[in-house]
């Protein structure tokens, strides 16, 4: 009968992940075929997991079959057995090695527009016939050597946006991993929290804060992909190392809404800047997670409170995480004929008083 | 080097698969674990925050429950789950299936042999004993969502002790309904201080939680949250003088069919073929033990 | 000689900001004196600064400079420059002022607006409703008038009620500011009467009155003002060869 | 002697811990290992995510051991998560330590006294009262001065802010006197040594 | 404290990092609150005034004069910058340098306020019975029987009909529901009751009834009483003494009655000819 038998549950559930096995349909594509042809989808998984491992990713994406938040969440769980074995050291993404660096504040940016690989300014033509794979000439990236000058600290010397917020007093930026995010949260706290946003809800608060639930309409000063170097420290020679380096996108977004200038500067209004940075070519979450930086810092120096549900800080952080949003959503298969039942005892009581009141 | 291999180097403890340490979580994670349970346990009914680690569970499955569980369990230790009453509930047998597993442990379904019993919305019907941990799965942990849904004005308020608007939904229930409408869920105060979410157990169980002998520690995954309840300690529902706070009820003469008790909690079922209702414990293995009594 | 208020070198001017700070004298350097009592009448053509003086003696106005030395019954104050919260107690304790016109409490029947001051002084609401029908009787207002509104009675009923309102709580300085103007001839000798009665009792007044029969019938002594400043002061009697405006 | 296991030695001393702080007052024996006791407990909760600050006779060296071990920074008494008094008769430690807020009272600190000997009497008898403990238990140290105790019970005084402690003998054996435990010195003479 | 309820000094509230000189470059002189060299508001500075037993004290003053603020920081929903506000059912002690409990016991118990729009004094949705109640329970009453007596008293001396009580306020009138405001700020006797343009933006004819209510039970309890309000008739009727704000500072102070009559600011002046 129902899955709450007094027994046969162990059965029941061997019986479930069987036919779910079962199912019909291919073998499917193998990890490597995911991790070189679902680019989008394993950077997604990694983004919203909070591990970069392109491997592991795209072998939870094969196991899930596709489902992305399935697959962020095996990636995510597994993660967190994961001891840590050290702390990389601060990486400045000016080091980032590029294949795609956009401005769009300026015609003409110094150090120049780079469009890199995209269709985002193609037609979105489905595809009927597969394609030949072409063969692109050059690299596509900067070497990372000659630095590309950043739109913001042009702008920020020309007293047009505000300066970097003071560093956060204590030992080193928050550690969403370790301790519960508590609102208002730290700066290094947000944007951890946003930077494992799920890409979906991210997009959905920005774009109504765009839309007027709130009033943040930022311009990108800057929107960068690319490869980021991490490196630690060497535990005997004392300097950092190259370990390696992850694929990101990041994005500086300066908005009309006028914040003042930075410390120790002449208090002269100026444009506040919203920072987004994440794993992967998720770029539409970058933009997102940008807007939300700036809006919530809105929200929270207007004195009225927030102007929208993408201003108020508990509202987005608390709610962005795709793994707790869908598990708890998904929560509602278990069983609940407990509760209900004392539901179910409580309304017949009130059933039965206002059958005496009627009487 | 394949990523497996790496991370076997990587990680100590034995050999539960590749890549996993004793009991699932690293030391690391059990530890920040173990000080927030000791914090809880020291501030009874305070929700002290930690930072809750993904599970091999969705959020809102027992992540919670299912940490703590991983973070107390040793060799030693023998394990029960229940899942509203039942061992064979398919989030109980998830739960045992995995910290056997991971933690190998002795496994019962007779909660008078486990040391720790992890439950989801039920207290077990046999009396606990002060050697033995219960561990609450809790959804929300929060037990002010109901009226102030914004965590950073609920802590407030938890600092505050101000639990009027807790006990205005209640005054607004008896105005508009003449009667306390809360099922499940029910507030509680532990230690005349913090109001309690007891997590979603019947009206019927909370009463077991005051005075108990045994440790109560409700861990909340998704909400990030441990609390608990050390033995011996006070738990007493809201109430008003002139409206009481009630115990579930069930018709005249309800009792389990199976074992025939009248005296336990009941799930309420409708025969497939007369259409009747009838009503089998809710406590699946205490059920089992009464009918063995019986014959 | 004893006093119950002296005024010394009293002066009152208006600033007026809206008009380019244009200033008014309306008092300049008035000094008088009330023995316990007594009875003093003001008088002066319109505009000499009459009812400017009373207000600045109930602190209405604020003096610009000079004293009013008041005689409380724990000793002297300065009425120029005693703190609100003094000169508040003072008003409900012992000195009673009758405008020219009612000011009371709208949406308040008369009887009450008679009998508040009593029960502020703590009578009980039945008491202080008997003697306000009592006094409001004795001034000649209907027993049907006494349960309406006073904003919906004639000059002459709004301005019994005004000073019934004084007299019910019988204090020991009482201001009058022409208190029976609107009245016919009947009842203002009722008001007279009942005026008179409480200075016999031994309430010191200052009254200003638009007619002279009613100057003479009550005061003692009269100050005499013209264009803010005392022309004469001195017994009643004496005051008749002097013009008195009306 | 038994080596000291991160994985399970922890565990067994930290439920050894989770049943002192669930019963105050009452005296469990820890697991014993090849460190003094009192270590063993701090090995067990100290890791890189906390602070620690030790106090008493040879403060420095085992400060400095402790730290190396579990990753835990070293800092002065106001800042520590975790104290460890070595020389629990120096006293004068918990007024020193952090109370936690009103919000966040789980962030008082935790402070391990190593004592002489844990037992129903001794030269400092308290009696305890509160959660976990049936009306009411009696817990004689040997080691602990009736100031430091006074300085613990005056550290409740705001409950739920405080300082919670376990007292460790040299035994092996420790109490748990968590915040929520009322403290009650019902009798003291000055101890020898 | 003198026999005084509550003694209010120095209060000063800014809004913004502030500069050091923003109090000096502000206020009537320079006729603005915003710093001109910081941008920091300066909502009120150097407000002081005391309220004795049973006194009604006025607050006038049109909208960004301060006003609001004293009434926001005494009511705790704003925190003044500097100043201090000693209060006899505090032991005579600043209420700014309560603790937390310490400013709920004094917002539950001691301090009353109706608010100029009763979705900030009231949850619209709770009934006006339970919103009465929601204070008792803050005062401890566990017996519903006896708030709901307690709260039909209360209601019914507002006028609100107790056959109302089990309504949500949201489906009162506006001055309904500045009724069950005043039946809840009293609800637990407190020694101070702030009215916050209490009849702001209602019927005239609603007004005047809210007025007399305030005024017959503010007689009937003696509770200490600051009026805040941009309406110089409320002001008359309800008040003895008065302030007069602008830009942030008392430009006057006095009997109600002189102010109005022999008003002695340029402001006042202005602010007295401009009544309609």
């Amino acid at each position: 009968m129902a899955y709450t038998a007094v027994k046969g549950g162990e059965e029941a559930i061997k019986a479930a992940e069987m036919l779910e096995d079962a199912a019909p349909g291919g073998s499917g594509p193998s990890v490597e075929e995911v991790e070189g042809g679902l680019r989008y989808a394993v950077d997604s998984v990694m983004s919203e997991a909070g591990l970069y491992a392109p491997r592991l990713a795209a072998r939870a994406v094969v196991q899930a079959q596709g489902d992305l938040a399935e697959a962020a969440f095996l990636l995510r769980a597994y993660r967190s057995t994961l001891p840590r074995a050290g702390y990389t050291q601060t990486a400045d993404p000016q080091e980032m090695r590029l294949i795609r660096r956009i401005s769009s504040t300026f015609k003409d940016v110094p150090g120049g527009q780079l469009l890199g690989p995209t269709r985002d300014y193609s037609q979105r033509l489905l595809g009927l016939q597969r394609a030949e794979k072409p063969q692109p000439n050059g690299a596509g990236t900067t070497d990372g050597e000659g630095r590309l000058p950043r739109v913001t600290d042009l702008l920020r010397e020309a007293g047009m946006v505000e300066g970097p917020e003071p560093r956060e007093p204590g030992a080193g930026p928050f550690d969403l991993t370790r301790e519960a995010l508590a609102v208002p949260a730290s700066r290094s706290g947000r944007l951890q929290s946003l930077s494992r946003g799920e890409a979906g809800a991210m997009t959905a608060l920005a774009y109504s804060s765009l839309r007027g639930y709130g009033a943040v309409h930022p311009t990108l000063a800057e929107f960068r992909t690319g490869y980021l170097p991490v490196r630690v420290e060497h535990p005997h020679l004392g300097e950092g190392v190259e370990v390696g380096e992850v694929l990101c996108t990041e994005v500086e977004a300066v908005g009309r809404e006028m914040g003042y200038g930075g410390e120790g500067e002449a208090d002269e209004p100026a444009m506040s800047l919203g920072y987004g940075l994440v794993f992967g070519r998720c770029e539409r979450k970058a933009i997102s997670m940008a807007i939300l930086d700036a809006a919530i810092r809105a929200g929270a120096e207007r004195e009225q409170g927030p102007a929208g549900p993408a201003e108020d800080e508990e509202f987005v952080l608390y709610h962005a995480d795709g793994i707790e949003a869908t598990g708890f959503v998904e929560h509602l298969k278990l069983p609940h004929y407990v509760t209900f039942q004392s539901s179910l005892d409580r309304l017949r009581e009130v059933q039965r008083k206002a059958a005496q009141v009627d009487g | 080097m394949t990523v497996d291999e790496l991370l076997r180097d990587a990680v100590p403890g034995l050999g539960n698969g590749p890549g996993y340490n004793y009991a699932f979580l690293d030391e690391l994670s059990k530890r920040e674990l173990r000080r927030k349970t000791l914090k809880a346990v020291s501030i009874p009914g305070h929700q002290v925050p930690f930072g809750s680690r993904e599970m091999p569970l969705a959020r809102g499955w027992g992540t919670g429950g299912l940490q703590l569980s991983l973070s107390l369990v040793g060799p030693g230790d023998t394990y029960k789950a229940i899942d509203q009453g039942a061992d064979a509930s398919v989030n109980a047998v998830n739960m045992r299936s995995l910290v056997s597993r991971m933690a190998e442990v002795e496994t019962t379904l007779d909660a008078r042999d486990a040391t720790i019993v992890q439950t989801r919305h039920r207290i077990p019907e046999e009396p606990l004993r002060g050697d033995q941990i219960l561990v609450f799965q809790v959804p929300i942990p929060e037990p002010l969502e109901r009226v102030e849904p914004r965590i950073s004005r609920a802590r407030r308020m938890h600092a505050e002790r101000d639990y009027s608007k807790m006990w205005l939904f209640l005054y607004e229930s008896v105005a508009k309904h003449g009667e306390v409408t809360v099922g499940a869920r029910y507030p509680v105060v532990v230690n005349g201080s913090y109001l309690m979410d007891p997590s979603p157990i019947p009206r019927w169980d909370v009463p077991k939680l005051h005075h108990a002998p045994n440790l109560a520690l409700f861990g909340a995954g998704r909400e990030k949250r441990i609390y608990a309840v050390p033995p011996h300690t006070s738990v007493e529902p809201l109430e008003f003088e002139d409206y009481r706070f009630r115990v579930e009820s069930f018709p005249r003469g309800a009792h389990c069919r199976r074992c025939g008790s009248d005296d336990t909690f009941l799930d309420e079922l409708t025969d497939e073929r007369s259409g009747e209702t009838y009503f089998t414990c809710s406590d699946t293995s205490f059920c089992d033990r009464r009918l063995e009594e019986r014959r | 000689m004893s006093y119950h208020l002296k005024a010394d070198s009293l002066s009152k001017h208006f600033t007026l900001h809206m008009l380019e700070g244009r200033r008014l004298r309306a008092l300049e350097d008035v000094s008088f004196a009330v023995e316990p009592g007594e009875f003093l009448g003001v008088v002066g053509r319109s505009g000499s600064g009459k009812s400017s003086l009373l207000r600045c003696l109930y602190r209405r106005y604020l003096p610009s400079s000079g004293s009013v030395l008041y005689t409380t019954e724990s000793g002297p104050v300065d009425l120029a420059a005693a703190d609100e919260r003094t000169v508040l107690r003072l008003r409900e304790g012992e000195i009673g002022y009758v405008s020219q016109f009612l000011r009371a409490i709208p949406r308040t029947l008369a009887r009450e607006v008679v009998a508040e001051p009593l029960v502020r002084r703590g009578f009980s609401p039945e008491e202080a409703a008997e003697r306000a029908a009592a006094i409001l009787g004795s001034l000649g207002l209907p027993s049907s008038l006494q349960e309406a509104y006073p904003a919906t009675m004639s000059g002459g009923e709004q301005q019994r009620v005004n000073l019934a309102r004084a007299l019910v709580s019988r204090p020991r300085f009482l201001l009058l500011d022409e208190p029976t103007s609107a009245l016919d001839p009947e009842t203002r000798a009722l008001s007279l009467d009942a005026i008179r009665e409480l200075n016999d009792a031994g309430t010191t007044m200052i009254g200003i009155f638009h007619d002279a029969e009613s100057l003479s019938a009550l005061a003692d002594r009269v100050l005499v003002l013209e264009e803010g400043c005392v022309r004469w002061c001195g017994p009643a009697g004496e005051a008749a060869e002097l013009a008195v405006g009306v | 002697m038994k080596t000291f296991d991160p994985v399970f030695g922890s565990q067994r001393v930290f439920r050894c811990l989770l049943e002192a702080t669930a019963s105050p007052g009452k005296v469990f024996a820890l697991p014993p290992f090849d460190v003094a006791a009192p270590e063993t407990v701090a090995r067990t909760l100290l890791d890189p995510e906390v602070t620690l600050c030790v106090a008493g006779t040879g403060a420095r060296e085992t400060e400095d051991r402790l730290s190396r071990l579990t990753g835990a920074r070293a800092v002065p008494p106001p800042e520590a998560d975790f104290a460890l008094m070595l020389d629990a008769e120096a006293g004068g430690l918990a007024s020193e330590l952090k109370r936690g807020s009103l919000e966040y009272p789980e962030r008082g600190a935790t402070v391990i006294y190593a004592v002489v000997r844990l037992a129903e009497t001794g030269s400092l008898a308290l009696r305890l009262g509160g959660p976990g403990v049936p009306e009411s238990r009696n817990l004689g140290v040997e080691g602990l001065p009736v100031s430091e105790a006074e300085a613990l019970r005056e550290s409740r005084a705001g409950y739920p802010l405080g300082v919670d402690a376990y007292l460790v003998d040299e035994a092996g054996m420790v109490a748990g006197l968590p915040r929520s435990t009322r403290l009650e010195v019902i009798s003291s003479w000055p101890t020898r040594r | 404290m003198n026999g005084m309820v509550l003694q209010v000094e120095g209060l000063t509230k800014l809004y913004g990092r502030g500069c050091g000189r923003c109090v000096a470059s502000t206020g009537p002189g320079p006729a603005d609150n915003t710093c001109p060299h910081c941008g920091t508001v300066v909502a009120c500075a150097g407000v002081s005034f005391e309220v004795g037993p049973g006194e009604v004290l006025g607050v006038v003053g049109e909208s960004g004069s301060g006003k609001s603020t004293v009434a926001a920081c005494l009511s705790f929903d704003t925190e003044p910058s500097s100043g201090a506000a000693r209060f006899a059912r505090f032991g005579g002690r600043d209420i700014f340098a309560a603790d937390a409990a310490e400013r709920r016991r004094l917002r539950d118990f001691d301090i009353g306020i109706v608010y100029q729009t009763p979705q900030q004094g009231l949850d619209l949705d709770v009934t006006a019975g339970g919103n009465v109640a929601e204070r008792l329970l803050a005062a401890e009453w566990r017996h519903i029987g006896g708030m709901r007596d307690r709260a039909s008293q209360l209601l019914s001396r507002a006028e609100i009909p107790v056959s109302r009580m089990d309504e949500a306020p949201r489906h009162f009138s506006g001055g309904m529901r500045q009724r069950v405001q005043l039946a809840r700020a009293l609800a637990n006797r407190p020694a101070l009751l702030i009215l916050d343009e209490p009849t702001t933006g209602l019927d005239v004819s609603v007004q005047a009834r809210i007025l007399d209510l305030i005024r017959d039970i503010q007689r009937e309890t003696g509770v200490a009483t600051v009026v805040i309000s941009h309406d110089l008739g409320v002001v008359r009727l309800l008040t003895e003494r008065a302030l007069v704000m602008r830009h942030g500072r008392v430009v006057e102070a006095g009997l109600t009655d002189q102010i109005l009559e022999d008003p002695q600011h340029p402001y006042t002046q202005l602010l007295v000819n401009s009544a309609v």
